[in-house]
């Protein structure tokens, strides 16, 4: 295998650790399994929507007649077929969600935010008549001025996306409208004195593009709005029950009408949090005679519109003293909302000097509005900006002081007991650790990788470097609901709520098996619909493995309880006499198994059944430290990756090979992001890339093997010490990588992506 | 729009469908035969979520007229396990984790297939090349370009039927 | 009594202290106390009868599921952050 | 996507005659990779699809060293680079084809459609230039052959009349110590449009050390793929060295007049002009010397 697994300890576990094949794993590979767009309804159309040609405009008039003329259309909408939610910011699980920004995500009212904001929406009995349908739908718009830049958007003479919007400062509210949202500060200690105190200070700006999570599936929702009100839904998404709200919110209806059928996702990291279609798919259903409808996006409007990642300006300035001590961090944060308030620049500020322990801190962040779709979560969302620029700031303090760039980092490095930039006190956490274990690791020792681009090694112009950098996020507890039923053969079915998008159902079976003490395969768990199964958060957060892995550990512990004391009364003991090892129940010579107690259910006092719903904030936060190699051609301005190695606290690795894949997935992203991913919109704010040629995520062939290391540092608030994993690979790639460009080439790139011509322009050769 | 009818071979099976001639291989595998395995994942040829083996060659189905495969053979992952069970290259899938969310397996198990009928021996630079049209953004390749290596082991070792 | 840590942007109103020692077996209580000290503060955390939806509660590195409610005792430290909401946007909560 | 009728053609009469009747309305369609795509985006509309693949003549794929190659328009990328002798003689066509999309869309794209689609960055064209490929035409007026550097006259636009169709490209037989290779330049390794591409093509002496003839061809540095004359009008009898690759490299960059767009900016095409040439030339000289 590609990675190792370094315990601090390693109690004996007989399922967790293990690597069984995953209980979805046929379906998926024989295409059997249902995503969204795979659900068939009978009498099913198929719904297409008008987007804003525009990026910023007043809609004037829409006219549908002519649409709704063509015989096989059978519904058109417009935003004014829908009720115009409060301005309220509602309670939505542990978040919170302004419903008129969403609903007028979903559906423009009287002005458009962004190019291919969506206008209309029409429903045909075939897909190809319904996009005809949307040609003959005349809007007549006046253009507004547009504004795109984040610098530009915070001007006092900059064009106003919302003519209501205030900023926020903690609860006080700015006279004048802006386009600045809300600012936050976090500072501690004097910066001011210890920057004049500082041996070195380092200052640098750094700016990234808006990217997006590109999952492969695209957005898609099937909708019937019955006859009696009651609204089925199937979709793909990360968050059933927070979605079925959304939906509520938007349509006006009460949310015990609407029934969520989470299908099988192809991917979100955050993209999949908030609806987009499925509010039009059920209007249209309801127009059309509630008839079922379904949507589905083609690639070019998940692109242009839907939730990708903010574009950001980032000041940083940090400063150490002679013997390598961080003194003060300062760092002045905008990042793009998108059209809609809620950019995660808090995040970012949280992220930003997480891994070290610093006394003087000053952090200002800023979230701006401006005329792209409204962002969305990307996997920890605002954290590889600021890491990309706060890591390459402490690559040059350790130059500047001549310290090898990890030892400076472990140097500085924060522990338990130690306090983050915004204030509260760590628990146990393992940056060191993690550090560490890079350090150790043979990529850190080894001559820098052979060369691709120039396999002959003749080419002067071809060369190495080696790049470090570290990643925090916070990771997420949130809440769980499930039930688990004893099946008379003694296997059990596990009822959950978490949307499974990259092998939960396997990591939440593991730990139902284990706490229960039988085997993997023993426990059948199915992801059901929001009327199935109590409130569960979203599977994001990096949360599902601990959160409801939590509730599948009580649930396990419910149901051997339960089997103890069908085994006391079989032998006319007391529960508590009764022993458990791996599920072999026993008492004064008695010895039964799980098998044979749950034969035995019905004469015993009937089913054998637990649910429970439980939330922990004893989350526990992951840090990681990754390696890379890589060689830059200087001449054309492309690098090419040679090398990569992430270490990470990963708490315990319940399935440890599919806790490597999500180390892997996040640094392909994050490398994704720092060398060729970004927006890149016209001065009128059109989208010029939106398509997977031109919005380069990386193929087989831009990435090699990307080595794990599995550092285990138990969450002291999890049965198994798991914490979250998910989110923590995608924060240091962009540092790492902008490190070994430097290495190899003298120059330090501040902009993301560091694309090659953006690295020809850097080197001076354009 | 007139209506054309389509015969063809789809896994095996004799096949008649009715389309118009605006209809991808793709819209008639998944809305008239229901044939869901075949994923949409972008529709222009640029992720390979719909690869299937169009007589022996492999093509991305958003980018073939449905009526442009009368009295061809075509093979979509719902073809590729025997009768027997999983397909190697399947079960490689399965023991490497070379899926996280599941959405690209389909089109990468068909590709492989492709690859191993075509070059049974591949090295991982091969393995890669042949695989940098289907994109996948959960697992960063590492397990996919293993499984499909070993898979191609297990099928030198003893040769599918 | 608590240790309550006043976010920067609520220093002005507290002459610059960013640490405070306040009494209270609540967090609501808390906020009161600080009311009757700084007047003011409390509308700058709560909208309303309640914590503003942007604003979270730490009390020793662990985030309050109780809101107002929360208790706390003498050794506690509070922290008022910003929730990672960023204010409107469930997303990025969600996606903690 | 938009509607339209279909018609399998099965000769090079019915499909002219309909190309004729139909006029601008109809569209060849042959592995469709680029027509299918611009269809669904609604960047060309056609009311009929002749489809040209039943049509024997353009099917067919034959190669000798007397006569040389000839590719029917609808012979898929993936037959080409599958024939030993078709890579062993026309290196830098390879090179190109084999660059036309993931091995998905070299199953279905042809170079005919290639080079009909007319795209600037065509990665297939310069290749076809430096090799002195032509264009084998059918129309009303019967078959007339243009050299493939006179074929593209726009972005997106070729010189096809009404009614005409490239039926097949021929491409002669390569002399002896004859050299070429195709390279290009994009952010990823695959699945990409060409920032830049360069071609070259260059015979040798006997001895290998002075270049007889050779072309030099760029693509996405103008509105169509170009054949940079002054650069191949440059290398004939030089010795084919450094100072001489590098003359030659900065004569083909005066050439490229490219714009700025999405893919590269006009700066960065120049420079790429200048550096692809020079990495070209070397592998195609490199080629002539390891050829008979």
């Amino acid at each position: 295998m590609s990675g190792e697994n370094q315990s601090v300890e390693q109690p004996t576990y007989r399922v967790v650790g293990t690597r069984p094949i995953r209980p979805d794993g046929v379906d998926k590979v024989t295409g059997r399994a249902i995503f969204g767009a795979d659900v068939r309804l009978s009498g099913m159309l198929y719904g297409r929507v008008l987007r804003s040609p525009h990026a910023h405009a007043r809609i004037k008039s829409i006219d549908t007649s002519a649409a709704e003329a063509l015989p096989g259309v059978k519904a058109v909408i417009t935003g004014r077929d829908f009720p115009d939610p409060q301005n309220k910011v509602a309670a939505s699980g542990e978040g919170t969600v302004n419903l008129r920004s969403l609903a007028h995500n979903c559906i423009a009212r009287d002005k458009v935010l962004y190019f291919g904001h969506a206008v209309a929406a029409v429903a045909a009995t075939t897909p190809n008549l319904a996009e005809e349908a949307l040609k003959l739908i005349r809007v007549e718009y006046e253009p507004l001025p547009v504004v795109l830049d984040v610098l530009e958007a915070m001007r006092p003479d900059a064009p106003l996306l919302h003519e209501d919007l205030r900023t926020n400062e903690m609860g006080q509210r700015s006279e004048r409208p802006s386009n600045v949202a809300n600012h936050t500060r976090h500072e501690r200690g004097d910066v001011e004195k210890a920057f004049a105190e500082a041996a070195v200070v380092v200052e640098r700006e750094f700016r990234t593009s808006m990217v997006h999570q590109g999952y492969i599936e695209p957005q898609n929702g099937t909708v019937l709005w019955n006859a009696d009100g009651q609204i089925s839904v199937w979709c793909s998404t990360q968050a059933p029950f927070d979605e079925r709200s959304q939906i509520a919110e938007i349509l006006d209806v009460p949310v015990s009408k609407i029934k969520l059928t989470p299908a099988e996702i192809g991917g979100g990291f955050g993209g999949k949090l908030s609806v987009y279609l499925e509010p039009l798919a059920a209007m249209l259903s309801k127009k059309a005679g509630h008839k079922p409808v379904q949507m589905v996006m083609n690639r070019a409007e998940v692109l242009a519109a839907t939730g990708p990642t903010s574009g950001s300006c980032i000041r940083v300035k940090m400063g150490a003293d002679r013997n390598g001590c961080i003194v003060a961090a300062q760092a002045w944060m905008a990042y793009e909302a998108g059209a809609f308030p809620g950019s995660p620049v808090d995040a970012g500020a949280g992220v930003i000097f997480a891994p070290y322990r610093i006394p003087n801190v000053r952090i200002d962040a800023y979230d701006v509005v401006v005329n792209k779709p409204r962002a969305g979560a990307y996997r920890a969302p605002g954290g590889t900006n600021a890491a990309f620029a706060s890591e390459s700031v402490i690559d040059e303090l350790a130059e500047q002081l001549g310290i090898d760039p990890l030892e400076f980092r472990i140097l500085n490095g924060a522990k338990e007991g130690d306090r983050r930039a915004d204030g509260p006190v760590y628990r146990r956490i393992g940056f060191i650790e993690a550090a560490q274990a890079a350090q150790a690791h043979p990529h850190y020792s080894a001559p820098l990788a052979p060369s691709r681009l120039d396999p002959t090694g003749k080419n002067p112009a071809i060369k190495r470097g080696r790049g470090v950098a570290a990643g925090f996020w916070f990771n997420w507890g949130g809440k769980s609901s499930a039930w688990a039923s004893l099946n008379p053969d003694g296997t059990v079915s596990l009822i959950e709520g978490s949307p499974d998008i990259g092998g939960s159902r396997a990591s939440i079976a593991m730990q139902l098996a284990e706490s229960l003490g039988v085997r993997f395969e023993d426990v059948k768990p199915a992801v059901v619909d929001t009327d199935s199964v109590g409130y569960n958060d979203a599977t994001g957060g990096s949360r599902v493995t601990f959160g409801t892995g939590w509730v599948a550990y009580r649930l396990g512990q419910k149901l051997k309880q339960q089997l103890k004391e069908r085994a006391a009364l079989l032998w006319d003991v007391s529960p508590e006499q009764v022993q458990v090892e791996a599920g072999m129940f026993s008492c004064n010579g008695h010895r039964i198994t799980i098998q044979e107690l749950a034969a035995k259910m019905h004469e015993t006092g009937g089913p054998i059944v637990a649910g429970d719903t439980f939330e922990s904030e004893e989350y526990g936060p992951g840090f990681g430290v990754h390696i890379v190699d890589l060689e830059v051609d200087t001449e054309t301005g492309k690098v090419q990756i040679l090398r990569y190695t992430a270490a990470q606290d990963v708490g315990r690795a319940i399935h440890p090979s599919y806790v490597e894949g999500q180390l892997q997935g996040g640094v392909a992203q994050g490398i994704g992001w720092a060398l060729n991913e970004e927006y890149v919109y016209d001065a009128d704010g059109h989208l010029l890339n939106a398509s997977f040629l031109d919005y380069r995520i990386p193929t087989a062939l831009d990435l090699p093997m990307i080595d794990t290391v599995l550092v285990e540092v138990p969450n002291p608030g999890h049965p198994y010490g798991v914490r979250g994993v998910g989110e923590t690979p995608i924060v240091p790639p962009a540092g790492a990588v902008a490190n070994a460009i430097y290495h190899a080439t003298g120059v330090r790139m501040t902009t993301l992506p560091m694309s090659p011509a953006r690295i020809l322009e850097a080197l001076g050769k354009v | 729009m007139s209506k054309t009818l389509v015969q063809a071979r789809i896994n095996g099976e004799e096949v008649a469908f009715v389309c118009e001639p605006n209809q991808t291989l793709l819209e008639v595998l998944r809305n008239t035969l229901g044939l869901t395995g075949t994923k949409e994942g972008c529709s222009n040829g640029n992720c390979g979520a719909c690869n299937v083996i169009l007589d022996g060659v492999l093509v991305n189905s958003c980018l073939v007229l449905a009526v442009e495969v009368a009295g061809k053979s075509v093979t979509t992952v719902e073809g590729i396990a025997g009768p027997n069970g999983l397909h190697p290259i399947q079960q490689k899938f399965l023991e490497h984790a070379a899926l996280q969310c599941g959405i690209c397996t389909p089109g990468f198990i068909v590709a492989a297939k492709a690859l191993l009928d075509h070059n049974p021996h591949p090295t991982e630079e091969e393995a890669r090349r042949w695989l940098a049209g289907n994109l996948c953004r959960c697992t960063g390749y590492d397990k996919i370009v293993r499984a499909v290596l070993a898979a191609a082991e297990v099928l030198q070792a003893a040769p599918a039927t | 009594m608590a240790r309550v840590w006043i976010p920067a942007l609520l220093r002005g109103m507290t002459g610059g202290q960013s640490e405070i020692e306040v009494a209270g077996q609540t967090v609501g209580e808390l906020i009161d106390q600080l009311e009757v000290r700084y007047p003011g503060i409390r509308e700058r955390l709560m909208d309303g009868d309640r914590l503003r939806p942007n604003i979270a509660v730490i009390i020793d590195g662990v985030r309050s599921r109780q809101g107002l409610r929360q208790p706390v005792n003498d050794t506690n430290e509070v922290h008022f952050v910003p929730a990672i909401s960023g204010g409107c946007s469930e997303a990025h909560e969600r996606s903690r | 996507m938009q509607a339209f009728e279909y018609v399998a053609a099965t000769s090079v009469t019915q499909a002219v005659s309909l190309l004729k009747e139909r006029g601008e309305q109809a569209r060849v369609l042959s592995g469709g990779t680029d027509l299918l795509v611009q269809l669904k985006e609604g960047r060309r509309y056609a009311s009929l699809l002749i489809d040209i693949k039943p049509i024997p003549e353009v099917n067919e794929l034959s190669y000798s060293p007397e006569t040389g190659l000839r590719i029917g328009a609808a012979v898929p990328c993936f037959h080409l680079s599958n024939q030993a002798a078709i890579r062993q003689a026309y290196p830098g066509l390879i090179d190109a084809v084999a660059l036309i999309g993931g091995v998905q869309i070299q199953g279905r794209a042809t170079l005919g459609g290639n080079l009909s689609n007319a795209s600037p960055a065509a990665d297939s064209i310069p290749a076809l230039i430096v090799h002195h490929a032509v264009c084998d035409i059918a129309g009303p007026a019967g078959r007339r052959e243009l050299a493939v550097e006179r074929f593209c006259t726009a972005p997106g636009k070729n010189a096809l009349d009404v009614g005409e169709f490239l039926v097949a490209i021929r491409v002669p037989p390569p002399p002896a110590h004859f050299g070429a290779a195709y390279l290009r330049f994009i952010p990823r390794n695959e699945m990409d449009i060409a920032v830049v591409g360069a071609a070259a093509s260059v015979t040798l002496n006997k001895q290998g050390d002075i270049i007889l003839s050779g072309r030099i061809a760029l693509g996405a540095v103008a509105p169509t793929p170009l054949l940079a004359e002054e650069a191949g009008a440059a290398l004939a009898g030089r010795p084919a060295d450094a100072e001489m690759i590098e003359q030659v490299a900065r004569i083909a960059q005066h050439a490229a007049r490219p714009i700025t767009d999405m893919r590269g900016t006009a700066a960065q095409r120049k420079h790429l002009a200048y550096v692809l040439t020079r990495r070209v030339l070397e592998h195609a000289i490199e080629r002539a010397r390891t050829t008979t």
